[in-house]
């Protein structure tokens, strides 16, 4: 079986600043791999390359087998690599049903007279907020919306769309621990649906309940690849924080 | 309120249309017992065409109006839309006239004849350096109908010949690249732009001012500009024919910075234009056109040539 | 009482009333209508059918323009180049029909010219990354300057075999209502209609909300910013061809310094230069304020001299109505 | 080999170098330096003590007012009354100094009347949250209609009993530089200083980056921004002083659409009309860009009808030098 | 002795949105108040209007026994109050060392000729960045910096100057774990100095390990404070849920 995601020796400088260098690793379907490491240690860059964010300055990524080279983020979209941002990229002058639907909006009507279809988008939106326990209000701009809010939008986004692998930057930095136990079980489900998911997170307790795999990063370098249950929350703190150089 | 003899100008912009307003005024105050005033207005820019199409129209709209002179920047603008309006009241052209065939929705035009304005500047020059030589023609703004006439008077004079748009030798004047210049109606703009084209052509024999900008507006650097070069044209061997007498345009005449300059006499026209008006309104016979004069200056005539 | 997870999602901030209220839009209108009261008693010539028939035909132009411009605003961009692009169809226009060619064949030369140079300056802006700004105020002087090439800068007034259909199309009215009006009013509905309720209008906001979100979430943001920009070139050449119409003539000089008034009338209209912000409906309440100012200077009587302060503290002024209610509400 | 804590903490993306190659600035003074380099070859009459003369003394004027222009726009702001601040300040000078008094006065006045209409700008925006656009629209009007009142829209060319010292001051050369150049120089080093090295300057880039942070950090965003537009109105009176001195008289279009011309050449020396970005020595290059432009019309002779295709489209190409290079990185 | 900080009453609605209902309590010099509640239940904008960002719409506010009337931000700072934003407030444009002395920044020289002293800045940020063990560059600008890296950058603000009271708007949601040690850290000095430190966070052990008391907010009102001794994760999560109704 070909792995859904096949990174080898990816490196992305910014000027002087080796942002990520030389990392591989291969992600089969139905996989949770958790991403972690310090601060500033290349974990959305590694994934917004894998976006079609940025393109990688060295190495070579395969998704399905095939050749992944992206020139902008929505060819990642539309082969079926759905990501959560760290920055959430919402439009601040958009309604939340409107940031959710965004470069999918639903439509009604037949041929060049469609439009808009502001009734449907509304419910579905907040099915998926309701799906994820979030107090959040599919019509209002989400530039006055509380910070959890935000991220929830960002969230619901991946949530539309039958994807083959979600990227998740740190989905749940800003959310509230009722919602942070939806949004692990939505990944639970998504693995169970054979997608597979990059999970970044600084919350140990969370990668160690979810996902089947840890990969740790430092300056920018993979220094462990284990499955979760070879390795312990002590031994990834020791590899972020460097107190272990490499396993 | 009083009735209101109303005259609409290209532009407030330009100080030769506030000579307008100055005669305009002077009327005012000669005639303050009359029934009648003369109300002067205009769009802001000279180069806001359609502006002064509408404010002709609010005009034509106003029930204190009784007659209306026009100085047209788009003829044919103007002529249009004095046939929507059919005006009730009698209208006539100041400074600028309509095109001939629709001389029929104006009753007479009093200013100044344009292309004789030109044709006099032409003349001086011709007389200066009557072998020909290199010239470059100074303009305004691209659009400005008055303008353009000018300068057709002062290409057919040169050459003897009508209605040439650019000289390549006719009568022994070529106009040289870059030429004519479009200066906007900037002074400033307009010496730079002399400036550059001496520089390129040392050897240019004349220049032709269709609008006097770089004199009024820029004297100073138009002095810098032509100081040295005032024995040559105290000889005529470099020209100088300039539209207008304002501001200090006449000191640089004295000063012999310039070989001669043609003015108009905007005042009249401002301070004529009211008693036109009550003629047309008494319904007594016109003239049409009524020229007013044209102000010729030269270094030995500075101290007389201005019609008081 | 407790509240359920339903009823909360289901809230919203503001309704619609609440929402009319606080925007700039309505308060603008609110200023124009006061403006039209104040003059209907202060003036007998105002509320003339002539005069109400003059002041919506003057606005239409601007009125058009700003459509276009306020697509533009909303993406964050702006576009000083529809004064000449103006300039250039109509010349386009005037000298090809001038030539002998029906009215058909004039329009579709000025259109295409329109889009030629809307697709110029968004295909720059958009695929080379030049700032708007730089892009436009280059092709106002190019277009200009392409208009006096093509017409040998004299006055066009003559239009071939069309010539009369040519001012009827601009010149006419139907029902008392003068045809640019009508015009006026099917491009702000189509406008307002593509701004709510196509995608097309979706993404506009959105690049103005955040280009890099639109991006990462697929927008054809390239795509869209050089149909934007082809739009307000459009909306200039359709603006340029009714004008010619009504005017019966062309020089080069039409539409010089309209750039202002077009973007002014946007913005007095409730668009944001910032982005994200602006409906149809404000740029021709923005450009009705502005004619209302314009035909009041004369119908008043105002001194030639003062009317530049006139016309720029009514414009401040326009705008005071919506920052008041901001400020006491922000406390 | 271990990279310890401490040496990330010191360690910068870029370096000067690499920042200078980095910068519009940089590429739009390569496009500058070409020109000239062409122009040089191309006709005989470039590079000749007095058309460089003459060139560096018709780019202060522009280039002062960018200036002040430069500091609006890195706030985020814009700034559409400088041609006709520059003119009302000439005219208050030419009509104070015409009326008897010594050019001492008469500088006073005009610069007391640049800094209370750059104040009138400022406190609307700032305190009462006017959109720039509208409130210096207004003003660009406002402005211009004053000194039309001023004057009574009459050509001022004698300056009283100071006649000869303002002509000096304007159009006097020292060393064989002409003043304005030397007063530009002087300015910009000031600018530049300011906002390099001031707290104030650090303030100015703060409100353009993130206002809304600049207020929570207790910036003093509204003072820092009115006195940013009286900045930019001082620059314009400043400006008109030293124009009158050259030109020895004032109409009152003096400075008419010079506002476009001033904010293109603080944009094309690189500012960024989103705000945050922008430096002094890049809206000298724009401005110098622009008059090289000029300048070379007459020189090489080009038609009139064609000057504005030319002007527009070198104003086009010199920044894609800077485009060219950014695309080739983000590859 | 009076308390640092005083609510009684205090609500606030945006249009229809009622985000903070009737919130009043006391907090002492050396208290550390975590303060918990879903997304959207107003803690965001309770600590906004102690920072003078909103003025409430009802209620009272006193800071040491005098009345607190906010009408900018930068008058909370003056008296004494010191935020981290959720949002985090960063300029963009400006470098990482600007950002951490935005309103304050650092100069030499003397009276009016007073320049910024860049080198100070660049070294006082620096040591920040290193005492939280944050590898955030001082001199490259915050716009490309990694999310923990900018929130490095608004925690480094408060530790320049002497605050009576700190507010953490979730200061701890995008850094890794070997910074959350490092803030937790400085939480603790801050009380140890007697300085009175709010603390909203979604992560429990945190709150757990550092707050001597803990405020639970739902939908705008107080559900709960309490010692947190007197406390569990499980009754807080519970009270956040709204599975326990009110304590
Ligand atoms: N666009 C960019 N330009 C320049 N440098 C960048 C850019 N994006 C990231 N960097 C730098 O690259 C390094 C890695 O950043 P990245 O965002 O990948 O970190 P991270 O692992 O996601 O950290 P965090 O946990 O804080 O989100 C950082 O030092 C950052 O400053
Ligand atoms: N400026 C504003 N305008 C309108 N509504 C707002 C504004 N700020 C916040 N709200 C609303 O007020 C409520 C409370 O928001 P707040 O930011 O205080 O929540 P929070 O408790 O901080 O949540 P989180 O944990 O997600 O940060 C939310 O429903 C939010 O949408
Ligand atoms: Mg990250
Ligand atoms: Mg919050």
């Amino acid at each position: 079986m070909v792995a859904v995601l096949e990174l080898a020796n990816i490196s992305k400088h910014f000027g002087a600043i080796q942002a990520v260098n030389d990392v591989s690793f291969l992600l089969e379907a139905g996989e949770v791999v958790g991403l972690m490491g310090d601060n500033g240690a290349g974990k959305s860059t590694l994934v917004k390359m894998i976006a079609g964010n940025f393109r990688p300055s060295h190495g070579t990524m395969r998704l399905d087998g095939n050749d992944l080279i992206l020139h902008r983020p929505v060819e990642a979209r539309q082969r079926g690599i759905e990501i959560v941002h760290q920055d959430l990229a919402l439009c601040n002058n958009l309604t939340a049903a409107a940031n959710v639907f965004l470069g999918r909006e639903m439509r009604r009507g037949y041929g060049p007279m469609r439009i808009l279809d502001y009734k449907t988008m509304y419910k579905r939106a907040g099915e998926i907020f309701k799906e994820l326990k979030s107090e959040t209000r599919p019509r209002d701009l989400v530039k006055q919306m509380s910070g959890g809010q935000r991220q929830a939008v960002a969230i619901a986004r991946t949530m539309l769309a039958e994807a083959k692998l979600v990227l998740m930057d740190e989905p749940t930095a800003a959310i509230s621990v009722r919602q942070v136990a939806e949004v692990l079980a939505h990944i639970r489900q998504l693995r169970d649906r054979g997608i597979a998911v990059i999970l970044i997170s600084h919350r140990m307790p969370d990668v160690f309940s979810v996902a089947d795999r840890v990969i740790v990063m430092r300056r920018g370098r993979k220094v462990a690849d284990k499955p979760i249950t070879a390795s312990s929350p002590e031994e990834v703190t020791g590899l972020i924080t460097g107190a272990i150089e490499q396993v | 309120a009083k009735k209101q003899l109303v005259i609409v100008v290209k532009g407030l912009d330009n100080p030769f249309f506030e000579a307008i307003n100055q005669g305009c005024q002077k009327w005012n105050k000669e005639n303050a017992s009359s029934e009648y005033e003369c109300f002067y207005t205009g769009p802001a820019s000279t180069s806001d065409e359609a502006g002064e199409a509408q404010i002709v129209q609010d005009v034509l709209g106003k029930a204190e109006t009784v007659a209306i002179a026009i100085s047209p920047s788009n003829a044919k603008l103007i002529a249009q839309t004095l046939k929507t309006a059919n005006p009730k009241v009698p209208v006539m052209t100041l400074d600028a006239d309509l095109a001939a065939e629709d001389s029929a929705l104006r009753k007479t035009y009093l200013g100044t004849d344009n292309y004789l304005m030109g044709a006099r500047i032409g003349e001086y020059i011709k007389k200066a350096k009557p072998q020909g030589g290199k010239i470059c023609t100074i303009e305004g703004n691209p659009g400005a109908d008055n303008i353009l006439r000018r300068a057709q008077g002062m290409r057919d004079t040169l050459t003897g010949q009508k209605g040439l748009t650019a000289l390549k030798g006719e009568g022994g004047w070529t106009e040289v690249a870059g030429c004519p210049v479009f200066t906007n109606d900037d002074g400033a703009k307009g010496v730079q732009a002399m400036t550059d084209i001496l520089q390129a052509n040392p050897d240019l024999d004349a220049f032709g001012i269709m609008g006097g900008w770089p004199l009024f507006g820029a004297p100073q650097p138009y002095r810098d500009l032509f100081k040295p070069m005032a024995e040559k044209i105290g000889k005529n061997e470099f020209v100088i024919g300039a539209a207008d007498t304002i501001g200090d345009e006449v000191a640089i005449a004295k000063e012999g910075l310039v070989t001669a300059l043609v003015g108009q006499r905007p005042f009249e026209m401002g301070y004529k234009a009211p008693s036109v008006m009550m003629d047309l309104i008494a319904g007594k016979t016109v003239p049409d056109p009524v020229f007013t004069g044209l102000d010729e200056c030269t270094k030995d005539t500075v101290d007389t040539c201005i019609q008081k | 009482m407790a509240i359920t997870l339903d009823q909360t999602i289901a809230q919203r901030q503001r309704n619609w009333f609440s929402s009319v209220f606080a925007s700039q839009t309505f308060w603008v209108l609110v200023a124009v209508i006061i403006a039209c009261i104040f003059l209907s008693f202060a003036t007998s010539s105002f509320a003339t059918p002539t005069n109400l028939y003059n002041i919506t035909r003057n606005v239409t132009f601007v009125a058009i323009i700003a459509l276009g411009m306020t697509l533009v605003i909303i993406t964050g961009g702006i576009d000083l180049s529809v004064g000449s692009v103006l300039c250039l169809c109509s010349m386009v226009l005037a000298v090809t029909m001038h030539a002998g060619y029906g009215i058909g064949t004039g329009i579709a030369a000025s259109i295409g010219t329109a889009l030629v140079v809307g697709a110029f300056n968004g295909l720059l802006i958009a695929y080379l990354g030049f700032p708007p700004f730089v892009v436009t105020l280059g092709m106002l002087s190019i277009a200009r300057s392409l208009a006096m090439v093509a017409s040998n800068n004299t006055v066009v007034f003559q239009f071939g075999p069309d010539h009369d259909k040519l001012l009827a199309l601009g010149g006419g009215a139907w029902l008392g209502i003068a045809n640019p009006v009508l015009y006026m009013a099917v491009l702000a509905l189509l406008t307002g209609f593509v701004l709510r309720w196509t995608r097309f209008g979706r993404y506009v906001f959105a690049i103005g909300g955040n280009e890099h979100a639109a991006t990462l979430t697929g927008v054809p943001v390239r795509k869209i910013k050089v149909a934007v920009y082809m739009i307000s070139a459009l909306s200039a050449g359709v603006a340029g061809i009714i004008q010619t119409g009504w005017l019966g003539a062309v020089t080069t000089n039409i539409g010089a310094g309209m750039e202002l008034q077009v973007i002014a009338a946007a913005v007095i209209g409730g668009a944001n230069l910032a982005g994200g912000v602006g409906t149809a409906f404000g740029a021709i309440v923005g450009a009705a304020l502005i004619e209302v100012i314009r035909n009041s200077l004369g119908l008043l009587g105002i001194n030639a001299f003062w009317q530049g302060t006139f016309i720029g503290g009514a414009i401040v002024l326009a705008v005071l109505f919506d920052r008041l209610r901001n400020l006491r509400q922000s406390d």
